[in-house]
């Protein structure tokens, strides 16, 4: 059922988009290729949300966690004149939000959404404190112009031309996917999220492998929050996430839990922004502004009103883990 | 950062007695080191305070709500001339001039439409800024493709800008007979408008994929996210907006042909000055407006077009040519 | 009677603590930042509870916190992340507004009844269609609430800037609201606190006493066991999705009504939002929102004063605000006391 | 021949509740040791501590003469211990083999090797003789068949201790058969065999050595060859207990619960029940033997109405009901214990006397129309707690913090402190230990002779030849047999639930 369904959403994505191309190929290129920078950063934080609730944890601090890496990445690395440093920090950072909220939830077994939420405001809080004006980086990370497969007709101009980061981001996507399902650290982190003392009764030790994935999901927060501050615009400002750590909650209960879901579900998003903008670039419609951005938002409840099914949930996600209680 | 601009002559304390004379401004929801229309302002405050040896300080408003009562911290203190940024504070700014009538206050943005002796609207006729932009515009791009990525169209000085370089574009095809495609002026959401980078950037790049050459960048950071990434493609213009970005935005500079400046800072130095000197009138107050120095592009653009600018700056300015923005 | 005091104590000496240690770790960021934090905090203190302006502020500010947050824990009794109070309660706002300046001529008595009802209806309305899909279509509310914030922000902007604009002048913003709508003070303290108040004490009484209270509270612990038991799972989750959007529409008309006497966008930027604070912060009880609300009211109202006379950034009303609800909910202080750790869970993840 | 494992004077305490209390205890190879106790008397905690999920607060463990860390899972799996718990540690969306392996999965160049995991689970599940299939997903499967999984789970790493935590409480009697075949077997291998449960007919059948826990303390060792059930059961409770059910001949007068033609689908939309009809009369407790996943929880929910029939009718006392919910069957006059207590039965949070009154709570006197009184709850709940026997220090208590038996028994107080015509009773005694079997025994039968009709569903094929009146056997969707009790024969019932053709009476 659930194959099927991704059958279809891919042929029928792929059927749409040869229209659209056979109807304006510069205009429908152009739409996807933007669809990715749009999509990434709500794929990446998307990412920490899998991760997280795979193995049990709700984290809803992923707003903050890109906030804070963003923030350091883009200081630290305008300070070290230095953008790789400033990625590293970055995600050193996320790593120390991850670990923040593990402690939190896992040690202290503390209300998961409370922990999110604190770790949004303080993001909130120290980096609007904290910022100072006139720093800068020497330069963003550059679009990647990737020989062979950028010259690819149809393809190439969508796929080539994004920044490191981006690159890294997808293959990550796709790799967390193979991790999930095909290792053992997959299996083991799916079954701590769905039925944690059945992994205990195996000798996986729960509180261990709860900590590396939250702490690996806070270092993709923090890849997301250096994506937004070293390679998409170059700044950093006061709250300049906008949300999008909020929308990929919805990024990943739309993508099922699932990498892939996730990423496609993110495309939508990003295809859906681009398509909004094209439609003011085209001035198609005559309609006000604030029903074309509303547009994205509006499919994506029809869409999972229409074909709902009630998605299923990790069963173990945000219950604290009490070893003595199997 | 104490917020507080102090000159040798006068200290805080010395506020609300005879002889000193202190300014407070008070910042709409954003901060006072935001590059944008709060930091003008505040610039503007600090020099008009240094240039008649006075005192100035600011707060920075949270909640919209407080309007009223961040204006009042200052009025209560004492404070000789109260500035308030942004239009959203008109009506608080209304209030407060008619409660303390011994106090000036400099509404920035502020279109008054009943004058009050001791209120003054700082106002900028922001669509002739964008006009001429968009005929510096219409006359550099190759491709013919003009584009804006703006904040959020309810604010009415962002859409002024749009449409005035998008009128302007359409007065340089006609100067040149060509027969340019209309501008496409592309609206941020209006949750978020001004602080959303990512899809100012994302938006640029959707532009500049498209053959779009020639781009303005008008919403804060918003606006800003779309330069940098314009700047990082060789060959296009962007447009900056407000202050001269050249120095604002240092990032941008690989593109950034001209910005279409409003000149906050000059303008409320100037009331500060005329209030401190006791010439200051209620109503309106016409800041300056223009395009920036086209800084290292200078010798790049054809001096045909900037003899074409320079003889069209006076005459978009004085009404000559109208920009045809529907205020 | 001893068990009784012992609970009270508990139930307050942490929240105390928390607010203490939360004030000496501020302490440090405030020194850091050249400041002085004994009189940032006397600044702060004497603002928010040194006057009966002071007070008055407070309490308006506490006023919509104190409902925002009842709309997001009576759907955390159910079992119901609720983050769409924002959309709630901006649609109420709107709603209200628009009620405030359409009628004319009314009695204030019947005018601001009118408009409240206006208010709790079109909140009610938007968490209506989380409700309903969420009841019918097994969507889960989170996204929902997420994506309803987000077209109710854009139709409001639309409403407010098209058809329900104030004519001839350049804002998104209705007109202002009659004066019979207008929500006035009672003793010198806004009115619409009162009204915050026997909200909560309905509410409480509610979940207490009644039956309605019981169906929620026993689908929000153990859904199957209340279907089993006769209890309509749709109907508890979308009675109180209708409950809280009707309570964040109440929030945004109090504040309309009483506040800004018209619709403006930014006027209720984070009302909302801040509800889910408060509501944690109160674990969800209905009186316990109360004094959170009266809390973060406070600290808000006076932030602007503490920079104003003691040269403090105003965020650090947030960074306290983490560091308040970090003490309150983590077990240090607890294990620091020696006391028996009781464990709070309002969310048991996307499932429940 | 040295100890396989040995336990010295292991305390463990949680909060107040002194679980055990230096126990000592020793398991040879190739020795099967039975573990019995009432609920609560702290014999998971034991086995835990062993395991390493528990971490004791005193005491030494050692397996083979060498000492086991504290609480180390992954050790002592490593040292060959094996375990099947008391509750299911399945993974409910997976696979068979993807929960065979867990914590110990076949890789090549990091990646789980899938296909070479099922051919082992073929294997493993070929070697023991207990059939399975490698790619079925849990929470698909019927009881027994996670069961299985479960204990192919415990075998899989060579185990030289193999622990089991009531693995038969859940197991008809054949699988029960078998089962204690596979462990005699893997005795005589010498794998040294810990084994707990409630059924004292097991530990005479299998036990080498019986060791009985009492509150939290050892109460005594003997073995089955030394010891009747009779005396068992006093050890473990410290009185005597009456093992024999013990019941007046029934006064069976009108229908009062007739269900004709029933058609009822599972929850894949198979058909579950079909075509089934059965009558109950006032006075009388009709017992449904069968093996579980004949159609026996689909029956007993369509009864009570939690799961829409496809056809046939159901009359209660006389009055056709039609497809209603749960609390309108209640309504209609039909008390219900449900088969899963930690589901349906009782919120946990909520207080004892919340849960006696969970499908009341809105009628009088618990509710004046809108209005809840909490005194009528709270003295119910007292009354109650007194006259079922609940131990709890308060009726105010949350239910969670219950034994296993006595959860029950706030269940069966609740149902059965109503008085309603009918009475269905899904497994009432499932996990529950010796002594609240005979009180529960008590309950069910005194509703019976106060007239109410009792249809009796269970697994244990001995509660309910003791307890009913008449027998009806379940196959297949269908009643295939019914008997009088008094003529039934345990084989003749045995062979007719395995599906052959017998003899009606
Ligand atoms: N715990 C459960 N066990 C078995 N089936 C259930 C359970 N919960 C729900 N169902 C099934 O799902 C159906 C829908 O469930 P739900 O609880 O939403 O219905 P409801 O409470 O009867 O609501 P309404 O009265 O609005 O129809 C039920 O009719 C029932 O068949
Ligand atoms: N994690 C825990 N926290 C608190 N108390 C516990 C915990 N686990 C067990 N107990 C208590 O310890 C005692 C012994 O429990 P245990 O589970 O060992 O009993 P048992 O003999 O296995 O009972 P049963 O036959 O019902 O399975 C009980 O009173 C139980 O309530
Ligand atoms: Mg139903
Ligand atoms: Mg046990």
């Amino acid at each position: 059922m659930r194959f099927r369904l991704s059958y279809f959403v891919i042929v029928s994505s792929i059927l749409l988009f040869a229209y659209f191309y056979s109807q304006n190929s510069i205009v429908t290129s152009s739409v996807v290729f933007t669809a990715i920078p749009f999509a990434l950063p709500l794929a990446l934080a998307a990412m920490v949300g899998v991760m997280c609730e795979r193995t049990g944890i709700v984290n809803i601090g992923i707003e903050g966690t890109m906030l804070v890496s963003a923030f350091t990445a883009f200081f630290l690395g305008a300070i070290l004149k230095n953008i790789s440093a400033g990625l590293f920090i970055g995600i050193m950072t996320g790593v120390l939000v991850g670990l923040l909220l593990s402690v939190m939830t896992i040690t202290w077994k503390m209300d998961q959404i409370i922990a999110g939420v604190i770790i949004n405001i303080m993001a909130a809080g120290i980096t609007s404190f904290l910022y100072r004006q006139n720093y800068r980086i020497p330069s963003t990370f550059l679009p990647i112009d990737i020989p062979v497969i950028g010259d690819i007709p149809v393809i190439g101009p969508i796929v080539s031309n994004h920044g490191p980061i981006t690159y890294f981001g997808i293959i990550f996507i796709f790799g967390l996917w193979v991790a999930l399902y095909k290792t053992p650290w997959g299996l083991r982190s799916r079954s701590v999220g769905e039925h944690p003392s059945s992994a205990d009764t195996a000798g996986v030790s729960v509180v261990r492998l709860r900590y590396i994935n939250v702490t690996i999901a806070g270092a993709v927060g923090g890849l997301a929050g250096s994506y937004l501050a070293l390679e998409a615009v170059g700044i950093f400002e006061r709250g300049f996430t906008a949300g999008k750590g909020f929308t990929a909650l919805a990024i990943m209960i739309f993508g099922r839990w699932n990498p892939l879901g996730a990423f496609a579900a993110a495309l939508f998003f990003g295809l859906s922004q681009a398509v909004t903008n094209q439609l003011m670039i085209d001035e198609v419609v005559q309609i006000p502004q604030q029903f074309v951005t509303m547009l994205p938002y509006v499919l994506t409840i029809l869409i999972l009103a229409i074909s709902a099914g009630k998605v299923r949930p990790p069963a173990a996600e945000g219950i604290p883990y009490e070893k003595e209680k199997v | 950062s104490s917020g507080t601009e102090e000159t040798a002559a006068i200290t805080e304390a010395d506020c609300g007695t005879e002889g000193a004379f202190c300014i407070g401004l008070v910042t709409d929801t954003g901060k006072v080191d935001d590059k944008s229309f709060n930091q003008s302002a505040w610039e503007g405050a600090v020099a008009g305070a240094e240039n008649v040896g006075g005192f100035a300080k600011y707060i920075e408003t949270l909640d919209p709500k407080d309007y009223a009562t961040n204006i009042g911290q200052f009025a209560d203190a004492g404070y000789n001339v109260i500035i308030g940024v942004g239009f959203l504070m008109a009506e608080a700014m209304t209030t407060a001039a008619k409660q303390y009538p011994d106090i000036k206050f400099i509404g920035v943005d502020q279109f008054q439409g009943e004058a009050l002796p001791n209120l003054t609207g700082l106002v900028f006729p922001e669509d002739k800024a964008g006009f001429l932009a968009g005929v510096l515009a219409g006359h550099l791009t190759t491709s013919g493709k003009t584009g804006a990525v703006l904040g959020t169209e309810v604010v009415p000085p962002v859409r002024y800008f749009g449409e005035g370089f998008r009128n302007g574009v359409a007065y340089a095809a006609q100067l040149l007979g060509k027969d340019l495609p209309a501008t496409k002026l592309i609206y941020h959401a209006p949750d978020n408008a001004f602080n959303d980078p990512a899809w100012g950037g994302a938006t640029a790049k959707q532009l500049l994929s498209q053959g779009y050459d020639v781009i303005f960048g008008a919403g804060g950071n918003t606006g800003n996210g779309a330069l940098l990434e314009i700047a990082k493609t060789p060959g296009a213009y962007c447009v900056g907006v407000d202050a001269d970005q050249w120095g604002t935005l240092p990032e941008a500079q690989p593109c950034l042909v001209t910005s279409a400046m409003k000149l906050i800072d000059k303008g409320v130095a100037a009331l500060v000055e005329a209030a401190s000197a006791g010439t200051i009138e209620g109503g309106n107050f016409f800041g300056d407006v223009g395009l920036a120095p086209y800084h290292d592009f200078d010798s790049k653009i054809d001096s045909a077009i900037k003899d074409k600018i320079a003889e069209l700056t006076p005459q978009v300015l004085d009404g000559t040519v109208p920009t045809g923005v529907k205020l | 009677m001893a068990i009784l005091q012992r609970v009270k104590l508990q139930t307050l000496s942490i929240p105390l603590l928390s607010l203490l240690i939360a004030f000496i770790f501020g302490s440090l960021l405030i020194a850091m930042q050249g400041s002085n934090p004994l009189f940032a905090y006397q600044v702060l203190f004497t603002k928010a509870f040194g006057s009966i302006e002071g007070i008055a502020t407070t309490l308006a500010k506490a006023t919509p916190l104190i409902l925002s947050g009842l709309a997001v824990a009576i759907c955390l009794r159910a079992g119901l992340f609720n983050i769409g109070a924002q959309g709630q309660l901006i649609s109420g706002a709107l709603a209200s507004a628009w009620a405030g300046y359409s009628f004319v001529g009314l009695p204030f008595l019947i005018h601001i009844p009118l408009a409240l009802l206006f208010g709790a209806f079109f909140g009610s309305f938007v968490a209506l269609v989380a409700g309903l899909l969420k009841a019918y279509r097994g969507v889960h509310e989170v996204i929902t609430t997420i994506m309803l914030n987000s077209i109710v922000i854009a139709l409001a902007d639309y409403l407010a800037s098209t058809p329900f604009k104030e004519p001839d002048q350049p804002i998104t913003r209705t007109p202002k609201i009659e004066e019979s709508a207008r929500i006035p003070d009672l003793f010198g303290l806004p009115f619409g606190f009162f009204i915050a108040i026997a909200i909560s004490v309905v509410f409480w009484w509610l979940m207490r006493r009644t039956t309605t209270g019981f169906r929620i509270e026993t689908i929000g612990r153990n859904r199957n066991a209340g279907w089993y038991a006769g209890i309509s799972v749709k109907r508890v989750i979308i009675s109180s999705m209708l409950l809280g959007g009707a309570t964040a529409g109440i929030a945004g008309a109090v504040e309309t009504l009483s506040i800004t006497g018209r619709f403006e966008p930014a006027f209720n930027a984070g009302l909302g939002f801040d509800g889910i604070t408060v509501a944690l912060l109160a674990r969800a009880n209905p009186l316990g929102v109360i004094p959170a609300a009266i809390l973060i009211g406070g600290m808000r109202g006076a932030a602007s004063t503490m920079q104003f006379r003691a040269g403090v950034a105003p965020e650090i009303v947030d960074l306290l605000l983490a560091l308040i609800l970090f003490f309150v909910t983590a077990p240090i202080l607890l294990r620091l006391l020696k006391r028996k750790e009781e464990g709070i869970s309002l969310s048991s993840g996307w499932s429940n | 021949m040295t100890n396989l494992l040995e336990v010295e004077n292991l305390s463990k305490r949680f909060g107040s509740v002194q679980a055990n209390h230096e126990i000592s205890l020793t398991v040879k190879p190739g020795e099967i040791v039975a573990l019995l106790g009432e609920n609560g008397a702290g014999k998971s905690t034991l086995v835990k501590a062993v395991i390493g999920l528990v971490k004791p607060d005193s005491g030494v463990i050692r397996v083979k003469g060498e000492e086991l860390p504290y609480g180390d899972t992954a050790e002592a799996i490593a040292r060959g211990i094996g375990m099947v718990h008391q509750h299911f540690q399945l993974v409910p969306v997976m696979s068979v083999t993807e929960n065979l392996v867990l914590g110990d999965e076949p890789t090549k160049f990091g990646f789980i090797q899938m296909q070479k995991a099922k051919r082992e689970t073929a294997e493993l599940s070929k070697r023991y003789g207990l059939a399975i299939d490698p790619d079925a997903i849990i929470e698909d499967l019927p009881v027994g068949m996670a069961q299985r999984v479960e204990i192919l789970k415990a075998l899989r790493r060579d185990v030289s201790l193999l622990i089991l935590d009531e693995p038969t409480a859940v197991l008809t009697p054949q699988e029960t058969d078998e089962l204690l075949e596979v462990l005699r077997n893997l005795a005589k291998k010498g794998v040294g065999i810990l084994f707990i449960t409630h059924k004292l007919r097991e530990v005479m059948a299998l036990a080498d050595r019986v060791v009985v826990l009492r509150n939290g303390k050892l109460a005594g060792s003997t073995t089955p060859k030394e010891s009747s059930e009779s005396q068992l059961a006093q050890l473990m409770v410290g009185r005597e207990v009456v093992l024999h059910v013990e019941k007046g001949p029934g006064n069976p007068t009108g229908a009062a619960l007739e269900v004709r033609e029933l058609e009822v689908l599972d929850d894949r939309k198979l058909e579950a029940v079909k075509g089934l009809s059965l009558q109950v009369n006032a006075g009388e407790i009709l017992g449904i033997a069968g093996v579980e996943g004949n159609g026996q929880r689909e029956l007993v929910e369509a009864i009570c109405g939690m799961r829409n029939r496809r056809k046939g009718t159901v009359r209660i006392a006389g009055k056709e009901v039609p497809n209603l919910k749960p609390h309108e069957v209640h309504a209609a006059g039909v008390s219900h214990i449900p088969e899963d207590r930690e589901r349906h039965g009782l919120v946990a949070s909520y207080s004892i006397a919340d849960n006696l009154v969970l499908n009341r709570f809105d009628q009088e006197p618990f509710a004046k129309g809108w209005i809840r009184n909490l005194d009528a709850v709270a003295s119910n709940g007292e009354e109650l707690v007194e006259r079922y026997d609940i131990r709890t220090p308060s009726a105010s208590a949350p239910a969670s913090s219950l034994s296993g038996g006595n959860k029950q028994k706030t269940v069966v107080a609740r149902e059965l402190s109503q008085d309603l015509p009918v009475v269905v009773a899904s497994q009432p005694t499932r996990g529950v230990d010796v002594g609240s079997i005979e009180f529960i025994h008590k309950q069910l039968i005194s509703a019976r002779d106060r007239g109410a009709a009792v249809l009796l569903v269970s697994a244990e094929l001995d509660e309910i030849l003791s307890l009913s009146d008449r027998v009806a056997v379940l196959y297949g969707g269908k009643i295939v047999a019914t008997f009088d009790s008094k003529f039934a024969n345990r084989d003749e019932i045995g062979r007719l639930m395995a599906g052959s053709q017998g003899a009606h009476s």
